[in-house]
């Protein structure tokens, strides 16, 4: 199938550009994350964030533009991008488990009909993935039984029960209440230190701050700054990072709105 | 699916039959004492005679009911619902282009059907009133012909039982169909009469798909023994309690 | 490998193209095309129908239908304020009343209401009252569940609103419940129209002269005559000439009000409540 | 002021009370009883109609609306899925024929199905077949609509998870759109069994044996014996049967699901969509 | 009809007791307000706030008590409640502008059918109290067409051409967009001014602590506290009005919810 070339390079984007209709969303990106690397995407709202990790796996098709996982170039119009996208982990903002089926089910029908996994097998990686994100004991529920932040985690399992090389996170934590924030933050830095390679679009700086190797503040379509989590949330030099920054890590001191 | 006409073959004489061991027969429910049914059967004069065709043929009959107008337009045996019509239907020419006849087997004419004590003794008492009349009927075309003359309107019914039903209710004040049925029904409902008869001279035939001349021979030796042998005679006599005047 | 995904896509998109036309093909062959052209499409049966069909058939089809609608309505609005009605007896008889012209078909209305009614009751209708009955009254259940969805759909604050501004009960229904209710029903009630335009099919059974004949009853009349598909391809044009802009009207409207959805029998069941 | 507005509800309580006795009075005196009970009531005729109502025709009525009802899924599920084809020419077949079988009246297309296309086509079906046909085709047209509004309810979201673990577009269909879209659709198809119920009245006109009527032929063919409503009333009450018990679960299943309403042509009009 | 007996006291709730079934929401409320008085209540979420104003203009029934409004009754069962009900002007939360009305409409109708007066006359009052809410330019547009605070201004105007003797407001900025509460509470900072009897439940602290003659702390279905709005606020004296208002003021320093 794919022709996994041995490299240190998991992720590398060239040129990204894509466009819905005549709105430009993005305007050429360029985005490499190394093996083990943990890359935090921040920006406001309608910069494209969600629409360039939706390309990373082919959600959304690109105008314009090479994507390369794991040395398998997804744009390349002859590739097996089913077969791409198993090794490709993508967790939503609104957690998408599969509402009919229980949270064990949910683990292993993507193991059983895609990786054509024995039943038996799938369940055991199943229930080891439960037990990373702390929900052993929810194998048997529905989804619709579980708060946000387990639901979360369900997807988080899911994803990591194909075995990815790559993990997405699209603001995994944007549809949870306050309280339950925590517990999804702590499974994602518990799985960056397990030496997973991640690209998050995240609104939580703490996390960025503390968790990623570079973060992206991305604006207009265009990665406008890059570089370590210290430099970028710390001391942004751009005028576009800096105000956004100022209004997110500091709301109450926000002008006034037009 | 079948092709139309792919049924048994009865040896020897020819006859082909759309149901093996059948002789389905359509005919239009009700139109007593022709044929109606009494408990979970079938009964009447038409289905005594029929019978004895079925007897002949060593089958069993089957009645199958359809709309009236799907008979006389020969419909049914194109589509090969049935074997031959047996509905109180009389001979006439539009019929006999879309399908054949047997030999006559009954007499009948034209009866006018009213409440009792209406007053209506003919067609001449009835202008701007409405006559009710039975879909694709001879008594339909009967009074429709007479229409303009005497000044009525013309109520068309699907079946007997909803027209005769209409006298009662008085949604028409009168109707026109066979003198067979509209006596018995007179009978049983004795609000109701039978003011008039018009001297038709309908005849009676038993149907069946243009071109079956096997059916229609087998079906017309049958009707003349019956006949010789005095079978019909009582046959009629079961189910209008009198002899028949003619044959 | 030797296809990849998007080449077997291609392939397949191919396979659906060639399918369907292997199936024209079949199709054309098999069937018998001057029987076809006889059965469908003989222009002389079409021709010999008319203006009748127009002038008569679908003139007496939009009569018809109309009439039992506006009584239908009249009938269909009582009952559901006896529905909403703080009288338990109220309540029952719209009910029952709903539950069973609802659960049994048309057609058996039809032959009670103008065959079992007028021996029981010694009453006569003339044909329009008859039609207007019989329509209205299987009409009538579809529309009061319709309309007292529409009665309930109107926000509480609304109601709220009204009365905390002096307005009693009544003007309140009046001015506010009712007139918002309508906006809301407009398009199921479109919708009704349209199932009434064909239960209006069924009124053949009452009896008709021949100047009273709706579409179906004409076709079927044609058709006697003249054994092709031809009469019934005619008159399902001319229903369609009424239903479909109908069916549009219904959408057009829908959208227009926002589509706020209502639970009425017709998307939900017969509708059983007490 | 002679009353406080709280005195005034309670009379009008009681003068709806009253109406309500008055009209029960009127209606009690002004009716033929003994007429009444002959018309709707003889117990003679209903029992006359025991076994055979039951046995014959309520099962026939049953059979023929499950035959109708499986072809029609299965049909519908075929157009709902050409439907949403990104091959244009089946949308559009799939759109005609929705069209057109929605908008003309169900007796018409079981005219023009039990005689004009055997005419044409030399082809002759059994009862059976004939019977699932024609219910089948004007259910499938209902049932077309409810499939496809119901796949298209299935939240995106869904689909791009089982996308982004690997499945395959087919794969996803099959593991997590059809099995979320039957929940979905569930309520409307148990709706739209009791309308293929009631349209199922029907069929004699494609001509029936004694041993195949249904419930409203037998009820007719028993009228024909002993006019009086009771047999109407009888086979009425046998409809009701089998769509009470449907209309409850049609309501139990919805808010089951929580009432996701979707889009369907009974509650939104004609499908008319290109 | 209403005997109105003049009398300092507007609105006198006493003992006021009101039960949803088994939930007993209201237990025995005692509040006095002024005429010209303007009172605020304040209180934690299912309080009761909405409930005791509701039960003013008797849009709940009671389930005990006794409510006066200018000296008429109105839980006397022989009240012309319609009627007592025109002079107590009601503000919603969620507007409630009669949706299919367009505004000058939504402002003449009660006028007209209840008060009966001549349409030139509830036009001419209609057009005066749009324009005390300035939104005169507004009298043609249907209520979609507005914003929330328009249509919130609209709704006071709306009750103000009722010529109410009291004023209730139930929140009547919580359904807002930040940027839009201003002008609200602009319109009822200045009828408050004019000397308008009001009774309102609101979160604004900023708007009680200037406006408010007397500030009612409500919990558990009971006044907790009850004083001027700088006592109140400024300086509670109740555990739970302290708990209360230090949530609401300083919500970032929220403990952690359970
Ligand atoms: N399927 C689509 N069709 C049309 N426009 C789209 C589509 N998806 C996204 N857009 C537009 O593209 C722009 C970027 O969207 P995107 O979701 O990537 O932003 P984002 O940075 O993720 O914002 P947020 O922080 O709000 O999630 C927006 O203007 C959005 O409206
Ligand atoms: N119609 C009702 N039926 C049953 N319970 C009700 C009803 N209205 C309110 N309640 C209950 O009464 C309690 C008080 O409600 P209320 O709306 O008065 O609180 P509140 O103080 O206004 O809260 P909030 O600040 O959230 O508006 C709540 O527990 C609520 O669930
Ligand atoms: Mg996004
Ligand atoms: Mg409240």
């Amino acid at each position: 199938m794919s022709t996994e070339v041995s490299t240190d390079v998991a992720v590398e984007i060239t040129g990204l550009k894509k466009s819905f209709g005549p709105l430009e969303v993005l305007r050429g990106i360029d985005v490499s994350v190394r093996r083990g690397e943990v890359v935090c995407v921040i920006g406001p709202s309608g910069s494209g964030k969600s629409t360039l990790l939706r390309c990373v796996n082919l959600l959304e098709e690109p105008t314009g533009g090479k994507i390369v996982v794991n040395g398998v170039e997804l744009t390349d119009p002859d590739c097996d991008i089913d077969a791409a996208r198993t090794k490709i982990g993508m967790v939503f903002q609104g957690f998408n488990l599969f509402s009919h089926l229980n949270v064990l089910n949910n683990l292993t029908v993507a193991q059983r009909k895609v990786l054509k996994r024995k039943p038996e097998e799938a369940q055991r990686i199943a229930l080891r993935n439960l037990e990373r994100v702390g929900l052993a004991e929810k194998a048997g529920a529905m989804p619709a039984q579980l708060s946000g932040g387990q639901q979360q985690r369900v997807a988080i399992a899911r994803a990591l029960s194909m075995d990815p090389d790559v993990m997405l996170f699209d603001e995994p934590t944007s549809a949870l209440d306050p309280e339950l924030v925590g517990d999804v933050l702590g499974v994602m830095r518990q799985l960056a230190d397990e030496g997973m390679t991640m690209l998050v679009v995240t609104h939580e700086m703490q996390f960025a701050r503390e968790v990623a190797d570079k973060v992206l503040f991305m604006d207009g379509g265009y990665v406008v700054e890059e570089g370590e989590a210290a430099q970028v949330i710390g001391a942004p030099r751009h005028e576009r990072t800096k105000s956004f920054l100022a209004r997110v890590l500091d709301p109450t001191h926000q002008g006034p709105r037009d | 699916a079948t092709k139309v006409n792919t049924g048994t073959q009865d040896s020897g004489s020819g006859i082909t039959l759309v149901q093996s061991g059948k002789l389905v027969t359509c005919t239009h429910l009700s139109y007593k004492p022709f044929q109606f049914s009494e408990g979970d059967k079938t009964v009447g004069f038409d289905v005594d005679l029929v019978d004895l065709v079925a007897k002949e043929l060593n089958v069993t009959q089957e009645i199958f009911d359809t709309p009236f107008e799907t008979i006389t337009s020969g419909e049914v045996f194109n589509t090969g619902k049935c074997d031959l019509a047996a509905a109180g239907m009389t001979i006439n020419d539009e019929r006999k282009q879309a399908i054949d006849f047997s030999e006559p087997y009954f007499d009948a004419s034209q009866a006018l059907l009213t409440k009792k004590d209406s007053g209506i003794k003919g067609l001449e008492d009835l202008r701007g009133k409405r006559v009710g009349v039975q879909l694709e009927t001879v008594g339909e075309e009967y009074a429709n012909e007479k229409a303009a003359e005497f000044g009525y309107t013309v109520v068309q019914f699907e079946d007997l039982p909803l027209m005769e039903t209409a006298v009662r209710t008085g949604a028409v004040d009168a109707a026109v169909n066979d003198n067979g049925v509209l006596y018995d029904y007179a009978k049983e409902f004795p609000d109701t009469e039978v003011t008039k008869e018009f001297d038709t001279g309908d005849k009676y035939g038993i149907g069946m798909k243009k071109g079956n001349t096997a059916l229609k021979a087998k079906v017309d030796e049958v009707l003349k023994k019956a006949k010789d042998s005095g079978e019909y005679d009582k046959i009629y006599e079961k189910w209008f309690g009198k002899k028949p005047e003619s044959k | 490998m030797a296809l990849s995904k998007r080449q077997r896509a291609k392939v397949f998109r191919g396979a659906q193209y060639a399918l369907l036309a292997v199936i024209a093909l079949v199709l054309a062959l098999a069937a018998d095309w001057g029987e076809i052209q006889r059965a469908f499409f003989n222009l002389d049966i079409a021709a010999s129908m008319f203006p009748n069909v127009i002038t008569v058939a679908l003139k007496n089809t939009l009569v018809y239908t109309a009439l039992g609608f506006a009584f239908g309505l009249a009938l269909g609005l009582v009952l559901a304020l006896m529905k909403l009605s703080s009288v338990a007896p109220y309540r029952w008889i719209a009910t029952i009343y709903i539950e069973f012209f609802r659960g049994v078909p048309a057609l058996l209305v039809f032959i009670a209401l103008s065959f079992g009614v007028p021996l029981a009751f010694q009453l006569q209708f003339d044909i329009y009252s008859t039609v207007m009955l019989a329509l209205g009254i299987v009409g009538a259940a579809y529309m009061a569940e319709t309309i007292r969805a529409g009665i309930q759909a109107v926000p509480k604050g609304q109601i709220e609103a009204a009365r905390s501004l002096g307005m009693s009960q009544g003007r309140t229904l009046a001015t506010v419940v009712i007139p918002q209710a309508f906006r809301i029903i407009l398009p199921p009630l479109t919708n009704e129209l349209i199932l009434l335009t064909k239960d209006s099919s069924l009124i053949y059974i009452i009896g008709l002269a021949r100047e009273q004949y709706e579409l179906t009853k004409f076709g079927r009349e044609t058709l006697s005559r003249s054994p092709s598909l031809t009469p019934i391809l005619v008159v399902g044009l001319c229903y369609l000439l009424i239903t479909l802009p109908l069916g549009y009207l219904s959408r057009y409207l829908e959208r227009r009000t926002g589509g706020k959805k209502i639970s009425t029998p017709e998307s939900t069941g017969l509708g059983v409540s007490a």
